[in-house]
């Protein structure tokens, strides 16, 4: 029997604006996928972020809303205390996620909250032309970071997942990386699982997606999968940080 | 009816839940406290949800996020705390959500005190966050008001999916009156197909959104606001006027101080001075029209008296258009204008008059 | 009839409670109250006021800038509002805490060791009560026992045990009253 | 034996399925120039494919789509690190 | 002189840099990003500092923190997050310390677009913040102003310690005209007795607060900062006037408006018509008094033209007091108004007037 | 030689506006000497926040910036950053700094900025009448959680110095309490060893203090004190989470 | 012998210093009252104090202070759980 | 002489610094000169415009509405602008991208092969300045010597083993417009 890699239902059939190689376009398919296999595309409610991916409500192909700059999971938040039923994620830069929407990552954590969160860490400020993230590499060099990051001045790397896992009401987070199809082939299992989690009441889950930025890291997008593997791997492990306890 | 005794900030939460409210978000802050208080108590009891968000910033997007989702929904701060949702009240407005978010005002600016004050003003009627929108502003002036404008505040949010916004000051919110309840109010808020709720069968998905990147699509929403302020600006000025017909001196004050204003009103036309009030119901729309009238009929004279340094002053001469001197008096930093202080302006005026 | 009264202490003297049963009573008598408390930013200790007003007619400003009774629960208070009394009103004093005379020629007063008298009950945070008790008496606002029936609906189900006291309180504090006389402003 | 489509306007020339294809039969098509200005990926040698699917998995703009029979040599026998 | 072409956004971080500012906090946004980018580069290269923010909320309060201790200091975004720093500046505003905030507005309410705009008129000039409070805005039309400007920006932020803001759009952001640099302007900024330096030797403690729960004292500190503003708006009201002298339409109109307004009126002299135009460089103090002054004069009536909804419009209404008519027109969304289209409004004013 | 308890130098002669029983004035006092002795109160500048200590401008000795809520570790950066040779310390409430302001708090510490922050943690919202904070305990009664916060609706305690812990720039991580002699000779320890790391340029310094608020826990202050033995203690364990490696 | 004074208008009469003095001899004044209402803390039994300091280290208002010989039994010999 | 250009297309085909490069070039002769660039949310591959003025006397307003020429790099700018060039006005378009001939019966047009001259360059971000080097030729608003010079100054010098390409590309742009005459709109 013939079988294709047929378009996942979870996408609307719309192009893509994201720049040529960005691999914000292989998580879209991730999650897209993982909503249609769980057969809840019609309960899902998607929030995007304001990033590269603001766009997002026109390619996932369910309810979806647009948050302001960071404040995802609080939009989240909102729409699942109204709608228990539904299933409700975020999707989110790592300066949205990470710099100006910390409080609500945080908060969205420690109250458990049954949404799921899909946090795409590339090291960098895509939309806004390549300014340093919380997540930028020391010695990365960003639009303003000229001369690279240097934690005398701009601190140290933050690392999302180490610090949620730490959260009681987190119940499971995770990183992957899609740099790679065998990296890809687990982001999608890491995301399966934290809708899993989710539809079965276990508490707010994360998962942490290293991707590329071709654009803003001045790379073609094959060096830019490379420099994922050799530069941002080594700071940002992957693997399970927290998984829910009758998982273990 | 049973009357009840009543503070101001419970009354907004009662009203609330009159009005079909079951999810409030919201952050601690004083002199709005009772309310938040009050619903974590009554929403559980209606099978609603009161929750505590971080923040803020956080409550707003909280709000947004269940307003998109098709609920009723409030908010309720002190001035600080609506500084920071101005960013998320703009996001609301442009997406066309309906929500209520009450200010229970303070002394400002900065963080000041929590003393009451009507400092807010410009930035609730005029749009202390970014772009072109409005918010229908409603100031009830005493604790059975509070109850029945809240449930007039969800229905036009509902009705022009729309924020509106209820300001108080810390009097209003922590003083009690009797109320007399009645029984509940009907409520039916409109069908809303544009939520998102999941499609759940639905053919096309819903998108709440804000973002327009094309100017000409953005244009296009931003005329369709307009439209729709136009209309609010038709169909909902609401004012009272209390002994406002013959006088010649016309005080305009809103909230608490309209209180203050209609003792003094009482008192002039004791002692043989023709004073009334106009008290705005609604801050926007700006009741501008009973002003106009007066300002080319008997009036000869207007006394604005405010708890802030002038800002409603500017609607009224808007209003009045220069045919008629406005003259102010105003305390600020949580100080309250006695009746005497008023009358004392008042008579000055006269004196000029005559 | 409309009675002006501005309670004013610190906290934990049961001053916005005290306020409260007043508004209540008048509110059972069927006349017109409000009630408006302020604070400092203090939880415990800090400055507490409020005002309440009994009218029989409606109320159009429920702000007390002058009152008609000042109930003044210590010396920062007296000091504060003694002047802005309505000539011819009435200055009731905690003479627990307050050593020295009120300085208004023109107004009624009386002294009420308050805090004597709640420690006597056994419960400090009846102090107000006692002066309530003793308002009430002097001004005849409204009646003790519309005071002591609203008690029940004042305090909360898990507080009625407090109920007995607070009568206490009351009555004590219109029996000081009632045996003291007035002190009138002009002779004293 | 396992076919291979790419859709051409999809297509922004990013060299992902370029790089990750175990049997480099994967390349830019030097003539063609799509709509937005972009060489698409083509095949060079189809008859090399072994239907693994990493173009597929590695494309962020769903331009290729894999058709191969089930239970050939598929995703599982290369993980593609 | 030399005259090199700049960006208007990298205009504003080399006008600070030569107004002494050596800390700039912000968070990246779009229409602004060339200016952090610039400061990013230029700040280390004059031993100053380029810190980013974890968000607006977090810079404007280290603005506060290094203001207080003493700093000259900017931050700059655009409109979402000047909503956000709206607490911020509040409390700046009242604590009386000098720093300038820079607004690249864009497209909105919500998230809008990155197109050009002037919607936060509103936000900017009665206080999108709690409170009694105002802050000077400045409002460049060209490169070469902005760089003029925002040195005037910092003097009079210290002059008057309040926080000072400065507007322009997208277009102006990001535009490129030759400018002269000339010598860098002496700068010596006052002595700030005041600052939390940490004690250092000095006697007494100095404490920066916006906090003060007596009313009475709250009060005080109102009536201090409105006679300040009162100062201010005798002092520093800034205007430009262009063939407006025996015009009989003019146009209002502010930052690349004004630009757009020029050519109107150069086009529609060559026409016949007497077109002049009054460009307000200062939003806030409002120059009502060229205003007054025409309204009086030899205006028969006047055009506000703005990239918003009608919003400086009320303060031209204010100012001229009914006395001629006020039109307007905008273009909202992002989308910038063509000569055309003013060209086509002034001769129906024209018309009208015949 | 007689030696007496003397009143440190850190402090002005004021009375504290705090509740009878509130351990506020003992945090007050241990950081007030910890200044004092380390001979750099000449030097320091305190940023208060609001919540009850809203007033510490009035009581410690030295230059004070009174912030917005939940921003004094934004105003401290501001302040620390053009004076590097001043000495800066916050002091926060939980509502203060594990709430609202998570997120100036998590990217102080991510930057490594040499300021300390003493985290009074009372597990309620003091100030405006004793609402749930983020570390209120599972099953308390707040004004906000009338029936007592369960995880369901109000979500887990947050830990905020076993997250904190986890960032890079945070250099010294503990947690004390005030509830007995010996704990608060241990707190002053802690807050000594923070002041030392900021002097040394170590990075981020942060001081949980496990503190009473006897007024809105509705306890009598020896009750509260026992309070935090028995309730607080075994969901916020005390000790170290993090030191200077130069240290360890 | 260590001498322990207690500054009245300072005292809330919280009464910390009662429960942590190990030799019990601290007590509120039943009969005086300060200006702010509250019953302030008086020694019981002077003689017995050993000046340890925890009614100085608990006191929240800074009402306590301890005077007492160097080296005497202080702070260190019990550490006051 | 006033020359408003609109240089349209997407980014990634080197629009927004050969509109620089005009500006440049054209201050360098001392005249007066703005630069106005607009674009998508996209960081690469969106939208990218740029209006450049180019002015013997000062520019009240720099935005350009009505360009006196348009350079539109793919379908969608011909499309978006074609009717707002000013009558009698300028339209190059990119031939390599755009398949149809402008509409416009009241303009002078031509169409250049930015790409393939750009690829056969070397570097396909070379592709506006082809377009550049026709408008310099057609409309003689500047030197093309004066562009050639800018270069140097608009290239950052990390960039400045480019410019051999770019000169190339303008010359070879020149070359094309010189050698195909113009379209008159009026007989095409
Ligand atoms: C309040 C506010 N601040 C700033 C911005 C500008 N902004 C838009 S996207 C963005 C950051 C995008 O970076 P990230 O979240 O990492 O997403 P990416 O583009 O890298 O996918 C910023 C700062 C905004 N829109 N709103
Ligand atoms: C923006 C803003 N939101 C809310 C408040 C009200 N507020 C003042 S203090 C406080 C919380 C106090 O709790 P905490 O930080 O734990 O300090 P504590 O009083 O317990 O010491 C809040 C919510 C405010 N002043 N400003
Ligand atoms: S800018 Fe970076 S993150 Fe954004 S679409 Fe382009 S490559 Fe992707
Ligand atoms: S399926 Fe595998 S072998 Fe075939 S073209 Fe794609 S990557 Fe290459
Ligand atoms: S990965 Fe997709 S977009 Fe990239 S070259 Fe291959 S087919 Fe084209
Ligand atoms: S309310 Fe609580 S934290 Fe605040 S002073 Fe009183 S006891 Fe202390
Ligand atoms: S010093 Fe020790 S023994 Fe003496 S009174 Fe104080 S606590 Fe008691
Ligand atoms: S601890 Fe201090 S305030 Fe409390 S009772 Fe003892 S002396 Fe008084
Ligand atoms: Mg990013
Ligand atoms: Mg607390």
């Amino acid at each position: 029997m013939a079988v294709s890699t047929k378009r996942t239902q979870g996408l609307a059939d719309k192009h893509f604006h994201y720049c040529p190689g960005c691999t914000h376009g292989i998580i879209h398919r991730l999650v897209a996928e993982a909503i249609e296999e769980l057969g809840v595309l019609e309960k899902t409610v998607g929030v995007c972020p304001v990033g590269c991916a603001v766009f997002a409500y026109d390619y996932f192909n369910c309810d979806m809303i647009e948050a302001a700059h960071g404040r995802a999971p609080a939009v989240a938040t909102g729409v699942k205390r109204v709608l228990p039923e539904s299933v409700v994620f975020t999707y989110q830069g790592d300066g949205d996620l990470a710099a100006i929407g910390t409080a609500e990552t945080v908060h969205a954590a420690a109250r458990g909250e049954r949404i799921t969160t899909i946090f795409v860490n590339n090291a960098v400020y895509g939309m806004t032309g390549g300014q340093m993230a919380p997540t930028t590499l020391l010695g990365q060099k960003t639009t303003t970071t000229p001369f690279g990051r240097q934690s005398s001045v701009a601190g140290y790397p933050l690392k999302v997942s180490e610090m949620v896992a730490t959260i009681d009401g987190a119940a499971y987070v995770t990183r992957v990386a899609v740099n790679s199809p065998k990296n890809i082939l687990r982001a999608k299992k890491a995301i399966l699982k934290a809708f899993n989690v989710q539809l079965k009441g276990l508490g707010f889950s994360l998962v942490e997606v290293l991707s590329t930025c071709p654009t803003n890291w001045g790379l073609s997008p094959p060096e830019a999968l490379r420099w994922v593997k050799e530069k941002m791997i080594p700071v940002y492990p992957l693997g399970d940080f927290k998984v829910p306890e009758d998982e273990v | 009816m049973e009357r009840v005794l009543m503070k101001g900030n419970e009354a907004f939460g009662e009203g609330a839940v009159r009005a079909g409210c079951r999810h409030f978000f919201g952050y601690p802050i004083t002199p709005q406290s009772e309310l938040p208080h009050y619903l974590a108590r009554r929403l559980p009891e209606v099978g609603g949800l009161y929750l505590q968000a971080e923040s803020e910033v956080a409550a707003i997007n909280m709000v947004y996020g269940a307003a998109a989702a098709g609920a009723r929904v409030m908010t309720s701060s002190s001035s600080p705390g609506i500084s920071l949702m101005q960013e998320g009240i703009s996001y609301i407005a442009c997406a066309e959500l309906p929500c209520v978010v009450v200010n229970i005002m303070r002394g400002g600016p900065g963080l000041g005190n929590i003393a009451p004050s009507q400092a807010d003003y410009f930035q609730a009627v005029k749009g202390g966050g970014h772009g072109d929108y409005r918010l229908p502003v409603l100031a009830p002036a005493s604790i059975q008001e509070i109850i029945d404008l809240i449930v007039l505040a969800f229905d036009l949010a509902d009705k022009y999916r729309n924020p509106v916004m209820v300001v108080g000051d810390g009097i209003l919110g922590q003083m009690m009156e009797p109320v007399e309840l009645g029984p509940a109010p009907e409520v039916t808020p409109p069908p809303k197909p544009w939520a998102t709720t999941g499609t759940l069968g639905r053919k096309s998905r819903n998108v709440v959104n804000s973002l327009y990147i094309e100017p000409e699509e953005l244009e296009k929403v931003n005329l369709r606001l307009q439209a729709k302020y136009k209309q609010v600006e038709q169909e909902e000025k609401r004012w009272e006027e209390y002994r406002a017909d013959d006088a010649q001196v016309i005080i305009v004050a809103f909230g608490m101080v309209a209180r203050i204003a209609k003792a003094v009103v009482d008192s002039m036309r004791m002692a043989g001075i023709p004073v009334g009030l106009i008290r705005p119901v609604t801050l926007y729309p700006f009741p501008d029209k009973p002003l106009a009238a007066s300002a080319s009929g008997a009036a000869k004279a207007f006394l604005v008296v405010e708890m802030n340094a002038g800002q409603m002053l500017e609607d009224v001469k808007l209003a009045v258009c220069g045919r008629k001197p406005v003259h102010f008096y105003g305390r600020t930093g949580g100080m309250v204008t006695s009746v005497a202080e008023v009358e004392g302006k008042v008579r000055d005026i006269w004196e000029g008059l005559k | 009839m409309l009675e002006a009264v501005l309670l004013a202490g610190f906290g934990g003297q049961g001053i916005l409670s005290t306020g409260m049963l007043l508004s209540y009573a008048g509110m059972e008598e069927g006349l017109h109250v409000s009630w408006i408390p302020s604070y400092g930013p203090e939880m415990r200790g800090g400055t507490a006021n409020c005002a309440v007003t009994v009218s029989d007619a409606p109320i159009s400003s429920p702000l007390v800038t002058e009152p008609t009774t000042l109930i003044a629960m210590n010396l920062p208070s007296l000091e504060k509002y003694e002047t802005s009394v309505r000539p011819g009103g009435l200055i009731l004093y905690n003479a627990s805490l307050i050593y020295r005379l009120p300085e208004r020629q023109d107004a009624r007063v009386l002294g009420v060791k308050a805090n004597e008298v709640a420690e006597s009950i056994g419960n400090i945070r009846v102090a107000a009560n006692v002066m309530l008790g003793a308002f009430i008496e002097v001004s005849q606002a409204i009646s003790l026992k519309s005071a002591l029936e609203a008690l029940t609906k004042v305090l909360p189900p898990h507080r009625h045990k407090l109920i007995p006291a607070n009568q206490k309180a009351l009555q004590e504090g219109a029996r000081i009253a009632r045996e003291a006389g007035l002190v009138n402003s002009v002779n004293h | 034996m396992p076919q291979v489509f790419f859709e051409n306007e999809r297509c922004k020339g990013c060299e992902l399925c370029v790089t990750v294809c175990p049997k480099k039969i994967i390349a830019l098509s030097a003539g063609e120039i799509n709509s937005f200005g972009f060489h698409p990926a083509v095949l060079t040698d189809g008859t090399k494919c072994t239907g693994c699917g990493f173009c597929f998995l590695v494309c962020p703009d769903l331009a290729v789509t894999v058709v191969r029979e089930e239970g050939g040599n598929g995703e599982s026998t290369d993980e593609g690190e």
